[in-house]
């Protein structure tokens, strides 16, 4: 018999927990040429706002150390050609939309979420809380009761379930969790990426524009195992777990520290096809561990 | 839907070139024949420390051998990798990527201004003219280097039967001087039809660009962009557009138009 | 003629910037084997405490991409012995030794610092407030006043400059920097490990029986830039930056961003004679640059 | 003040054994001469995803050749990598590390009991014995494996000329059932002065001790852990000790006496 990998968010049934991370798949287009969208469980797109954004000058990424540095800037198209263009274009996919969402203030994000509400295409929500790379970005990362307030306002707006994703660069991240559950949040991703800098001994200079930028890869794993698992004793609601992943093993150490999905995120950029190997990788671990439905193994981390 | 091809390849030939250069022929590609000039592919190179795939432009392609091959310059740690690899090695290519070089009309003579390692993508360009019946006398390529190490695989190139122009900037073999001194001073006693077509360090298609607008010539430039992914998601390779905002070097490019970005 | 490596930190003139960080080290005995510890600038040993400590049950480090996580627990020979027996047999070199001191509660920094008062090899103190590996460690890390006031407090009783040792497990930094300097600290350094976790999803247990660990290694080498430049920005006084440090291409970066000096952790681990090959990098680099003092490149990164 | 030797070696011979193991002989390590049985080498591996070192026992040596040679099993991504290194290729070894086994009494008959991939330093213990002028006669040889696959090199075991007992837990070759059950039923036939030595898997280990502690045995194990600096210096391989607190395996062992360590 197949194993059942589905999961069940905020009400919302996901044929499979693997996700792509926002930022890393675009708006689909690209992706769609190397897999079929349709066997993901959800994608998760590059955060928009209000107005479109051109993003930071180049240098807007570099390579470290089993990871990266971006600073894009939330470079996007603006919430009108997204839902116009992008979202129009995602119709023909059978996976779950989750519309990324970020402002310089909390009145951007209820604007944004507004406008959406009316696009049945997007399952869901997820409000970027964390981007480091633009000037306001870091304000609702770090403050719990600002978070709370702009999730309860984006519920006022949006029928269907919202996510708020967690920086973190916070001294206790399930501060911030908290609120999010407070203020209404149907589920939590976790992490963004962590404040990061790289420099060019050549010129003196920072190697991006932005002179700080955001890590992510296999580098930044363990950091947001420790993290998922910590938030996962801490609140009731579902946790989407990523930060480094790259096959199956990684991603049953996120179901294990608790997270219900995980998202694939610099992973994509360097073997594209990463998703698609994991479904059927966890398919094989599943069967040969005789686990009938992946949900047994959220949270099963036995802690000393 | 244009569709993108991962395959597990293997090297099958490997030839150290003059200097820092190495020649690789990449086997195992089955859809070695979609790949056109300027498009590039993205390969995942073995080893530690190298996180990010490397784009190389398509410097050959042998459809029935299922093969392709690349040129390039050890510059940093990838590249360092890469020319360790031996023949039977595997290693993971991503492609074809990027758009191509756009044809010119056949009445048109084409002047091909290759600088250091941006020849690969011009000798494959004059190689698809060449089967795609364009008149060879009509071609012109222009290859320039520091030195005469710097050219590489100049008797792979004259065999092609164009009319060849190598150029060093210190004399040490061809014309002496910057290889768009060399276009210019060709320009300067030639008429006709033309179309430029360069790839080359950013100074040299500065220079290239001045001289198209000084004769009026239409053409195409390749640029490089570090590239994370390669495939226009990320945009971590984008440069500015002359016409304001950015261009994705690994999608919308690499080649664009005389006077698209601001170079 | 020969570049000048030296560095006056806290009125202490070190021969070169290269030390080699607290628990990556031990008390030298062991790294005397590999190369003279006398080269070195300087040498912060292993975290005492007032008591010997054995430390965490093993597994206590697991290797992760790019680096490790390690939970040893502080495990030290207790101050007694270690002025008798360690810095005993560290008196032959001639390097500096900086002590780095560990504690339950302020209480126990005052008592460790104040016996090393008398002690003359100790040339400085570093004041450990961030093991995220037992109990009470994180609580001065996360706390600016309780910094602050363990500061002052030790540099009471202790004659000589007083290094503090921060976290990056914080929101911001720069509050506890300030309030270390405030309490009158000659030196920061940063940054200690990150928290994290790894999982073994075959017994479904944490790789580490501390269920999380500290990450260093390459990997945090991009955090702990940030984290020294931002600092940089907001103190005074000098700052010795570590986290990933490999080669003298890392040291640089560090440099330009602010540290005065910089300590070798994980990468003694891999390759023993790391500082041995900065120094003789670094050595190289200035003369090519021709640069006669190390010292002109602190701070010179011109950001963006 | 002992001396550690790190040296850019490189790869003389390799080759594969029965199932997953494999042999390496490496070149250029000068202090060849000063490893002893019991004692290892700490490899740095190139490729991705490997960051410490790993250890491995000294399976022989050659001192004019200036090589050593290990015997490994590919359990992960670090021996995996191992395997795959080809001739002339370069590795970092640092050595020799960790204490080794002391000799016994000329007058003792030595027990030497290897389970798996525990062979290498029992066979090198062997091999300098016989070197040292100990009685062939007097050297018996345990060697267990799960299934005859896993019995490796048995050719160059038997050249030592000593008493080779194979045990293999299905009875594919030799004596079936575990290898402490063999050195069991000897022991209950002979008589003497003994002293053991012994490698392998805990549970082996465990039992080892039991036997030697049935008929009062001295004698030594060695046992593993994962290293994360193979010097003494991180703690990071601890075990506890049976009379309190812990033991870094790399530098206090690898190699104890019976009752010293909690297995
Ligand atoms: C479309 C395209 C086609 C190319 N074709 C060729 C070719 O045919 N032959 C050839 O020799 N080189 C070519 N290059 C350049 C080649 O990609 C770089 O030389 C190579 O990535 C350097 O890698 P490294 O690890 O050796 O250098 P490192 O400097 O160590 O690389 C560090 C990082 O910088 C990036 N990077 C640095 N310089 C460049 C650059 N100029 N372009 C892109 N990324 C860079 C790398 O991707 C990497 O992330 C091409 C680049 C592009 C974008
Ligand atoms: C003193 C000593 C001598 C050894 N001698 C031999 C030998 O002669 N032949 C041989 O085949 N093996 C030997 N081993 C075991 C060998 O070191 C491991 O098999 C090897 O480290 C596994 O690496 P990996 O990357 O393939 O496995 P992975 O499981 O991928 O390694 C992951 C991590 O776990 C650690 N690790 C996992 N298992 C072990 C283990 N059992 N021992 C040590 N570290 C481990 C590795 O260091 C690494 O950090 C010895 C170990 C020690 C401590
Ligand atoms: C190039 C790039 C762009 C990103 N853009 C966004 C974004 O727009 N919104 C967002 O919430 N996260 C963004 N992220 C963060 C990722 O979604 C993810 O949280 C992070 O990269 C960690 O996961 P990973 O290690 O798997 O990449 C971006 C990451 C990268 C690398
Ligand atoms: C095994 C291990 C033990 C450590 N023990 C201590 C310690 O006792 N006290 C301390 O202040 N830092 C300790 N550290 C942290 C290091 O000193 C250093 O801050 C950290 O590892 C980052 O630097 P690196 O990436 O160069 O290792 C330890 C690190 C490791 C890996
Ligand atoms: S490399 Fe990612 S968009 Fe061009
Ligand atoms: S491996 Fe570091 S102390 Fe043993």
């Amino acid at each position: 018999m197949k194993p059942d990998l589905s999961v069940v968010i905020g009400g919302i049934k996901f044929k499979n927990p693997i996700w792509t991370a926002s930022g890393t798949c675009g708006y689909g287009e690209e992706l769609a040429e190397v897999f079929d969208l349709s066997r993901l469980g959800g994608m998760v797109t590059k955060s928009i706002t209000s107005n479109p954004r051109e993003g930071h000058p180049p240098p807007r990424t570099t390579e470290t150390v089993s990871g990266m540095l971006n600073a894009i800037g939330l470079a996007n198209v603006g919430v009108d050609r997204f839902i116009k263009e992008k979202l129009k274009f995602l119709e023909r996919f059978n996976t779950r939309v989750i519309v990324n969402v970020a402002g310089a203030k909390l009145q951007e994000y209820v604007e944004v979420c507004a406008q959406l509400a009316d696009c049945p295409r997007a399952d869901m929500v997820e409000l970027n809380f964390s981007c480091p790379n633009v000037e306001a970005g870091m304000a609702i990362a770090t403050n719990a009761s600002l978070a709370e307030k702009t999730v309860s306002e984006v519920k006022k707006v949006f029928p269907r379930p919202v996510i708020a994703k967690l920086s973190p660069n916070v001294t206790d991240i399930t501060q911030i969790a908290k609120a999010c559950e407070a203020g209404g949040a149907e589920a939590l991703s976790l992490i963004n990426t962590l404040i990061g800098m790289a420099v060019d001994i050549e010129t003196f200079r920072p190697r991006l524009t932005n002179n700080t930028g955001g890590l992510s890869g296999p580098a930044i794993k363990p950091v947001a195992l420790a993290m998922v698992h910590k938030v996962y004793k801490a609140v009731k609601i579902p946790i989407i777990g990523l930060g480094g992943i790259r096959n199956y093993l990684d991603v049953i150490e996120f179901l294990l520290c608790g997270a219900r999905a995980v998202q694939i995120g610099t992973a994509l950029f360097v073997e594209p096809e990463t998703p698609i190997k994991i479904i059927r990788d966890l398919e094989k671990y599943l069967s040969r561990k005789k686990i009938e439905n992946i949900q047994e193994l959220v949270g099963q981390l036995r802690i000393y | 839907m244009k569709k993108v091809v991962i395959e597990n390849a293997v090297v099958i030939k490997r030839d150290r070139l003059n200097g820092d250069c190495r020649s690789l022929t990449i086997g195992n590609f089955p859809k070695s024949r979609l790949l056109k000039p300027g498009q590039f592919v993205h390969i995942r190179i073995p080893g530690p420390d190298v996180y990010f795939r490397r784009a190389f432009s398509v410097y050959d392609i042998n459809p029935r051998a299922k093969s392709l091959q690349v040129i390039f310059k050890i510059v940093g740690r990838g590249t360092a990798l890469l020319a360790e690899l031996r023949k039977g090695d595997r290693l993971n290519v991503m492609g074809p990527l990027g758009k191509g070089f756009d044809f010119p009309f056949l009445r048109d003579k084409v002047i091909l201004i290759a600088g250091g390692i941006g020849m690969p993508p011009i000798y494959f360009l004059a190689k698809k003219l060449i089967e795609s019946k364009y008149d060879r006398r009509k071609i012109l390529f222009f290859y320039g280097g520091k030195t005469k190490k710097e050219l590489v695989n100049m008797a792979h190139i004259r065999k092609l039967g164009i009319k060849l122009y190598p150029t060093t900037d210190n004399g040490s073999y061809g014309f002496r001087g910057f290889v768009t001194k060399a276009v210019r001073e060709f320009l300067n006693t030639e008429t006709g039809q033309f179309r430029i077509y360069a790839c080359g360090p950013q100074a040299m298609l500065r220079a290239v660009e001045e001289i198209a607008r000084k004769y009026s010539i239409p053409g195409q430039i390749s640029v490089e962009a570090p590239m994370p992914c390669g495939m226009g998601i990320c945009q971590g390779c984008v440069l500015p557009l002359v016409s304001g905002g950015y261009t994705r070097v690994c999608r919308d490019g690499p080649v664009y138009q005389f006077g698209e970005v601001l170079l």
